[in-house]
């Protein structure tokens, strides 16, 4: 059992968050949420350069083949810069194309120059504004586009997306997503608790630090212990869809439900450690703020993963 | 011990609601935290105004209707329950009346609040400052003693409403610390218009992008003396007062909440799995909640009045959390639809729910408030 | 509308409370819990005296006839004084007497001479080795003896329980049982904060009082608001009763809920906040902590209260 | 990065099955809090010992198997799912062991670590005193140098095991504060038996009654100088270590949770209503806690090992928390059967984890470190 990060994937995360920091992803996400997105795609495509959205391609086409832990890390560094877009349904949607007439796509996928969407059985896909190809699950629909509370995403399902039937294939895109989902959570909620510890050092009233207020601390602290303890449940999900195990599913509910909840929790946080500031939508940490809450109930709510781990996990002899 | 609703006072809410039936506009009017919403809302109030209904509780002098702390509870029941606008006034007519009626002149309330009353005069606050939120008595913006008057200079951040409104209330330093001697000694409580020369109204976008409030920048703003209130440099006890009101019964009715808890009920009758237990004990909280405040609600008003002091503290944690209960809960409830920016009122009711554990003094600030004062735990250093 | 005590009720709750103060109540439970009734019994007298157990005995048997308000404030100042016993199952079962050949028992109950108790449909009555009789809803069944969590308090149902057979009589009693028990978690809650406040005062670590800590002090508010926001819903549903208002079911379920709930977190802080010696048994604390556990469930969960809530409610119309 | 057991650990894991469950007792053995209990236990632990089960990290000359941590994990796994018996070593194994394999003498060791591994000595920790609970450098119990020795005098309380233990270790006072300049210095940590000349113990009944702790009354208790720990003087920083072993991983392993999380899903599949989501997503929080706790025990054993320092405050807040959700799911599970005295080992595990917030360094100071020392935020006055 090696049940660690290995040095070639902590680089990688490393190279991607260096790439990201440069990038004044914050001005990303307003020019998207502005209706520009060419600031966008450009980021794509150099995170393409980098390799991040190879990850879930199969090999023939470009890609690594899927890389289930590459890929959380990936999003953990994804969300804790603040990256809009499709990530995590560009990654579950590669896994689908393969074997089909779009499958022409996906080169440009793995190198980031084109970009997928994915809509959930009977849901609306994210982005599909700025997606390439939009793909959903279950009957043919269509619904109008519509502008997210976060205001770098809008949701919807174009007249042309691509019903995708059930089947073994779209339920692994779905855990696909769910883990993606929950690491961009995660590193949203890791951002959040950085920025409102970095606010709350500096910040003072009644003469101290508010940082020293011992309300202050606690909730912090446990905000903390919510991302602490989600974080190995996001790569043992990651381990268990490598591993094809017969308990992914559960893991990867039990990840989505705790991540969700634990990005939610460092936003409720930081809204109201921040005070007035974190409320206010020309100040960054408002795109970190309002991305928590989507991401928390996107491909499963906190409420709904925990009712899967229930249903679906194996009795005691068997996981062991 | 009853909760019988007298039959004059049936008689009152009958008159309301059949009154807001005919008068509530069919349509939802558009954000009041945008230019078109505020004017539609100013129009509102003067719809109200007409036929006083806009401030019930006020002496009929002013345009009220002299109604008891129980009519306007039920006026308020009736005026959510009805779906009627919310009410782009209530910074002057929650948080400013009250201090005028305990601390102003005779003339200033002749002179202002049949103005505001009518929605003539929209008011907006301006208590914080860049450096004093929590810490109010940290502020620094100064009113300078001139002839006939003070010039104020310095800068308010958070005015909600401070984007479109006419006017605007707060306290400034009259005296500075070094010779008033303590923080909150010294300071003027003062009003002055927002299109004076030397105001700058930069508005600021809320977590939805909506001007919900602004900084104001002010630069030699000359003010007469009559719109001073109470004594100049006795201005923090007048604030005080304002912000228990920002707190207790008056600026967030029960109304508000129970016509919330009602649409929250709706929405899980219509969306929700009846065998979810789970989501159903969620809206059953937040009924049972609203129902607690509705009738603590009614205690005051058989009793003492509305809570002041350090009881506006629980009051204002009850409903704060109470808000964000119904909101999180509806937008769950939601699915899909629940991250949408404009699902009928509970998008936007969301963050503005948000903001209620900051605003008004942030929540931590309320606990601290009720552990010393109403259980006489021992001050700390504040907190 | 005044919905408030009156001085003649206010006395009446003045004059239980000098009575349970003087008593000795801890000693009584603990006599109680070694198997000696005889001081519980004795105070049972004087609280019958004083008009405590005619609360809800009809008037021709030496009762007042049912005083829902007086009931509740009667059962807040029991909760508060610890008293152990089946008292709100007496109250209830006081009800169900009259016209059945128990009735002959009315008068001794009223004068706090007999103790009934009663138990709920598949539930088991609280403290039958006290009682004078026992009365069972629905079917008739047996139940051996077993000792609660709370050391006063037993569960069962003997031999020759009386069976109810389900019916207006049967709900009415089950409403006014879990009005009573909300009453005494409410009391129960309120003497664990005054206590907690009165120690977290004195006591003293790194060198201030334990209260001055912030994190003390919110535990402690928060445990203020849910008792005060919980008083209203008791005595709402207490006058929904006495004016068999339609919604009552559904006042006593919140108050159920909100009072059971109170009272719970009251002693979890109270257990927290003392430390370990809150977690002795010769500590008398921990008399009111287990029972506030006990309480929290008994005639209804905060769970089962909540969907009752939701289930039984009326329309927004009918409620005006 | 993979969560594989190699096939080693898998031998060694089906080696700890195979011998459970031949050994374990097929009735519950009464709680080992009684003295009747405590007597079963210790059998227990001998016979765990017999075949060296009781300490299979320790190295091999103590009795051990010189296990690593992934395999004590294993093997602590299917201890708790195998449904041994509770161990009542652990005070000694888990607290004082790792102290004396940091702080202590090859002579003290190969003294003491074979009979605690046999259960032929049981040990009780002796930390808090009347007025030194959360602070406990407030102890007041001194340690005076007397010949080849130290006299022991003062009042221990608290101390879990200590009514039917056999020896205690705990911090004394050997030079006041006055001299040593600071309430963490001039302290001592010493081994003293619990049937000396000068001890008193008196147990003290825990929430359901059963001597779970005990008041130790020292009256020139003689302890030899081979009975310190470490330097005398410097007994603080040897007392810390165990405080973080307290909080760590191997006093609450993993398998007792999840153990215990299987438990409540079996009663689940039994008592509940399928329908009943509210309740399901409460057994299932407990269920994703003991799996992220295993998880993150796997990760420490893959790479730095366990928890230490501020990490493992951290630690405790989790499994603190952890345990009581399982327990207080369970007995509102179990219906009107949740609150007898005895459930199958729901109710004393619920008496149990209601302690864990406090024991151990109360769950308020274990936030405070978090957040001073694992997220940098400044130091208040202690909180």
């Amino acid at each position: 059992m090696r049940f660690l990060l290995d040095t070639e994937q902590r680089d990688f995360a490393a190279s991607l968050a260096a790439l990201l920091s440069a990038a004044d992803v914050p001005a990303v996400a307003r020019a998207r949420a502005a209706g520009d997105d060419a600031p966008l795609r450009a980021l794509w495509r150099r995170l393409g350069d980098a390799g991040a959205f190879a990850l879930a391609v199969p090999e023939e086409f470009g890609g690594t083949g899927l890389l289930p832990v590459e890929l959380a890390l990936c999003c953990v560094e994804l969300g804790r810069h603040g990256l809009p877009g499709p990530a995590a349904e560009t990654f579950a949607a590669s896994t689908l194309l393969a074997g089909t007439e779009q499958q022409a796509l996906l080169p440009g996928v793995a190198s980031g120059q084109l970009i997928l969407s994915l809509a959930a059985d009977g849901g609306y896909a994210a982005d599909p504004d700025l997606a390439d190809a939009v793909l959903c699950l279950g009957d043919e629909r269509k619904a109008p586009l519509r502008q997210s509370l976060d205001p770098a995403r809008r949701m919807g399902v174009p007249g042309d997306a691509i019903a995708v039937a059930p089947g073994p294939g779209s339920e692994r895109a779905t855990g696909l997503a769910a883990l993606c989902t929950a690491a961009l959570a995660l590193g949203t909620g890791r951002h959040l608790l950085a920025a409102t510890v970095g606010y709350t050092r500096t910040r003072t009233q009644f003469g101290v630090p508010i940082g020293s207020f011992q309300a202050v601390k606690h909730r912090l602290a446990d905000v903390l212990l919510q991302l602490d303890f989600a974080e190995p449940l996001l790569y043992g999900a990651a381990v268990a869809v490598q591993d094809s195990a017969a308990g992914a599913a559960v893991d990867i509910a039990a990840a989505k439900a705790a991540c969700g909840g634990a990005g939610y929790s460092a936003a409720r946080a930081a809204l109201q450690l921040h005070g007035a500031i974190g409320y206010t939508d020309e100040f960054d940490l408002s795109l970190w703020i309002r991305r928590a809450r989507v991401l928390r109930n996107a491909w499963g709510s906190p409420s709904a993963c925990r009712r899967t781990v229930l249903e679906l996990r194996p009795a005691a002899e068997v996981r062991n | 011990m009853d909760l019988q609703i007298g039959t004059e006072e049936q008689e009152f809410r009958a008159e309301a609601r059949d009154w807001l039936r005919r008068h509530v506009p069919a349509r939802r009017l558009p954000s009041l935290e945008t230019a078109a919403g505020f004017a539609a809302h100013r129009a509102w109030e003067q719809q109200l105004h007409a036929d006083r209904w806009s401030v019930v509780s006020w002496p009929r002098r002013y345009g009220g209707r002299d109604a008891t702390l129980l009519r306007w509870l039920l006026f308020e029941e009736e005026y959510y329950a009805a779906g009627a606008p919310g009410r782009v006034s209530q910074n002057g007519i929650n948080l400013l009346a009250p201090t005028l009626f305990e601390h102003g002149t005779e003339e200033q309330r002749a002179r202002i609040l049949p103005d505001m009353a009518s929605g003539t005069t929209v008011w907006a606050q301006a208590w914080s400052e860049p450096g004093a939120g929590s810490d109010l008595a940290a502020l620094r913006s100064t009113a300078t003693r001139t002839e006939g008057g003070w010039l104020l200079d310095g800068a308010k951040t958070w005015s909600s409403r401070a984007a479109f409104a006419d006017r605007a209330f707060g306290l400034f330093r009259s005296t500075p610390v070094e010779q008033s001697g303590a923080r909150h000694r010294g300071l003027t409580y003062l009003m002055f218009p927002l299109d004076a020369p030397g105001v700058t109204v930069r508005p600021i976008g809320r977590l939805d992008g909506k001007p919900a409030f602004a900084e104001i920048f002010l630069d030699g703003v000359l003010v007469p003396d009559r719109d001073v209130i109470g004594e100049a440099g006795q201005g923090w006890r007048a604030a005080m007062s304002t912000a228990g009101n920002e707190r207790g019964l008056t600026l967030r009715s029960p109304g508000r909440f129970l016509a919330a808890a009602d649409r929250l009920v709706e929405l899980w009758r219509r969306l929700g799995d009846p065998g979810d237990t789970a989501m159903a004990e969620r809206v059953a909280d937040a009924v049972i909640g609203a129902r607690a405040y509705q009738l603590s609600a009614f205690a005051a008003a058989s009793g003492e009045g509305g809570p002041t002091g350090a009881a506006s503290s629980l009051n204002k944690l009850h409903w704060s959390e109470l808000d964000l209960t119904l909101h999180e809960t509806a937008l769950d409830l939601l699915g899909p639809e629940g991250e949408l920016a404009d699902v009928e009122e509970w998008s936007e009711g969301y963050v503005f729910a948000l903001a209620g554990p900051v605003y008004g003094g942030t929540n931590e600030i309320q606990r601290d408030i009720v552990a010393e004062r109403l259980l006489g735990l021992p001050k700390g250093r504040r907190g």
